[in-house]
């Protein structure tokens, strides 16, 4: 293999494509992307490609595709003109489509990069994507079924502000499900609805708040209870399933899709 | 309602909503007309901006929107225990070839790439960066694609034509890329054969 | 760090915090003691309160918040009033059940989704997306329904032939195939918290 190729990290994941591999090898030999000496840029090209099969890495079929194309064009470069006039018309220099996707992908290609350098929602700038509370507690928005997506991000956003477990301290009994499914059944005796932060006093840890997940899941899965909320990550409400009066209008009678 | 009335009450507008405020929005809430409260969005972004403070408004999605200050990112994070948002280069690549071309092909973006992006495109409609416009009325009906709402949020972009400009190198038509589309094995290569072809 | 420098990051942590933030909280992730955080909230919430802004910072149970000014909910519910339409994940679900199968009947729709549909079949049908096309002549004559031109406009599809076929769906997952529903336009995607990488 000869030295040039030895001396660069040799990883076809470095790059997106074939035509990525191509740009690399033109600015690393100060090649003229107008004017591509075809023999060597081939010979270049092949050598990654045998190198990378020597390291038992797959070569992706673009790549060897490419590699049909360059030995296509260099052939075509090859061939003797016998008409002059020829060329002028339909034969076109047999590089000039390869060029063009060069340039059209480099294009491109630094268009990622500079997106990429943009201030990103969620790397560098944060903004408030949930509704506020104000828009929630209003009472007059109209109610949504709520559905387990719903139910988990309210759990997540609970255990990122439960503390760690504190092992010891944990006692099993305190622990169990039915217990949860009782003393939740019972917070709603004689009441319509129950927020779902009342389940909890203060602030919970990460086994009672996953606790509490299964006894509601338990609960809705038996139809004894209905959640509702008024808006997208707005206060989840509990209502007993059967009831004297019909619960507000929602778009859905029952847990939709659980 | 002078404008000074006016300003912190299109704050607390713009400081509720979970998305993009548009002006025209406010303007119905309120009654008053649109340049009005454009006035006021705009001044009250150079209050912000002028004030030091932990967020500033941003004008994004053809919205105004309430975002933290880029150098506070790593606090933002570390409370939040969230990993940032990361874009591998395909789909970076992927997406600009979307942004730019919209409305494109599935074909169209791998002959740009050179590579097949089934797997990046479908990242990216699975982060509604990118959806389905429609199908392309040649023969094959293929799907169409553009960006979101939800891509000039990401980018913090106001508008398609907020992009920055491309440094044109050359320019494929698309009626080229088509044409080339069509005449290049490219779509689904079977590198055995193609090899004999050489 | 001295407090002019601290106030506008805790500014910004309280302000990306869906829920109240626990000084603690803060303490831990800025890994500064809890008595400077406080004296950080306390001084922006005098500065909040002094500028006449369209919200304050507010200490409620456990921690703090920005509230809107209480003078401004009425401006705040009209702006809510006139929020566009979301869809349910069942109203969506049916009314795909709708588009791809009809016309179908309520007993088909139930069945395909596994629930009943009776709550958002009356909702499509008030929103215009939906109709009754007439009776199935079997026992019961069931009603059978269909799509209408509202549903065409509002997910911008020229007929219904350009609704995407199943088939084009058939190699992609279900994931892929709601984040395809999802980016129709008015229909509002899972706002994203930490996106992983393609």
């Amino acid at each position: 293999m000869s030295a040039a190729v030895v001396d660069f990290d040799v990883h076809l994941s470095n790059f997106e494509g074939p035509l990525d591999l191509l740009l690399h090898l033109i600015r690393k030999n100060e090649m003229d992307v107008y004017d591509i000496p075809m023999a060597e840029i081939t010979r270049q090209y092949l050598l990654i490609l045998d190198a990378m099969q020597d390291l038992n890495l797959d070569v992706a079929g673009e790549f060897l595709l490419m590699a049909a194309t360059l030995l296509h064009i260099k052939s075509r470069l090859l061939l003797p003109v016998s008409d002059p006039d020829e060329i002028e018309t339909e034969d076109e220099d047999p590089r000039a489509e390869l060029v063009r996707r060069l340039l059209e992908y480099q294009k491109y290609k630094e268009a990622a990069a500079t997106m990429d350098g943009f201030p990103l929602l969620g790397r560098e700038v944060f903004g408030r994507d949930f509704p506020a509370p104000e828009l929630t507690e209003g009472g007059e928005a109209e109610l949504e079924a709520v559905g387990l997506f719903e139910l988990v991000e309210a759990f997540r956003a609970l255990l990122r502000e439960a503390p760690e477990p504190y092992v010891h301290e944990v006692e099993a009994e305190r622990l169990s499900v039915s217990d949860r499914i009782n003393a939740i059944l019972t917070l709603l005796l004689g009441r319509d609805s129950l927020a779902f932060m009342e389940l909890f006093n203060g602030r919970p840890d990460r086994p009672e708040v996953v606790v509490t997940f299964l006894a509601m899941l338990e609960l809705v899965k038996l139809q004894t209870v209905r959640l509702l909320q008024n808006a997208r990550f707005g206060t989840i409400w509990i209502y007993p399933a059967v009831e004297a009066e019909p619960a507000p209008a929602v778009d859905e009678g029952s847990l939709g899709y659980l | 309602m002078d404008i000074s009335e006016l300003k912190p009450i299109v704050e607390s507008l713009v400081f509720v909503s979970p998305a993009p405020l548009r002006p025209e929005r406010i303007a119905e809430a309120l009654e008053i007309d649109r340049g009005t409260i454009l006035e006021a969005l705009q001044e009250l972004q150079a209050d912000y901006q002028r004030a030091g403070r932990g967020f500033v408004l941003q004008q994004v999605a053809e919205g105004f929107q309430f975002r933290t200050r880029p150098e506070y990112a790593d606090w933002v994070l570390r409370l939040n225990r969230n990993r940032p948002v990361r874009f591998s280069r395909a789909a970076l690549e992927a997406l600009a070839i979307i942004a730019y071309r919209q409305p494109t092909t599935r074909a169209e973006i791998d002959y740009l790439r050179g590579v097949d992006s089934g797997g990046v495109l479908k990242t990216l409609l699975e982060r509604h960066l990118v959806r389905i416009l429609g199908k392309k009325d040649v023969p094959g009906k293929p799907l169409i694609y553009g960006t979101t709402r939800t891509f000039l949020e990401f980018f913090g972009l106001r508008d398609l034509a907020s992009l920055p400009t491309l440094k044109e190198f050359s320019d494929l038509s698309p009626a080229e890329v088509d044409a080339a589309i069509a005449s290049v094995p490219g779509v689904a290569p079977h590198p055995q054969t193609a090899l004999d072809d050489a």
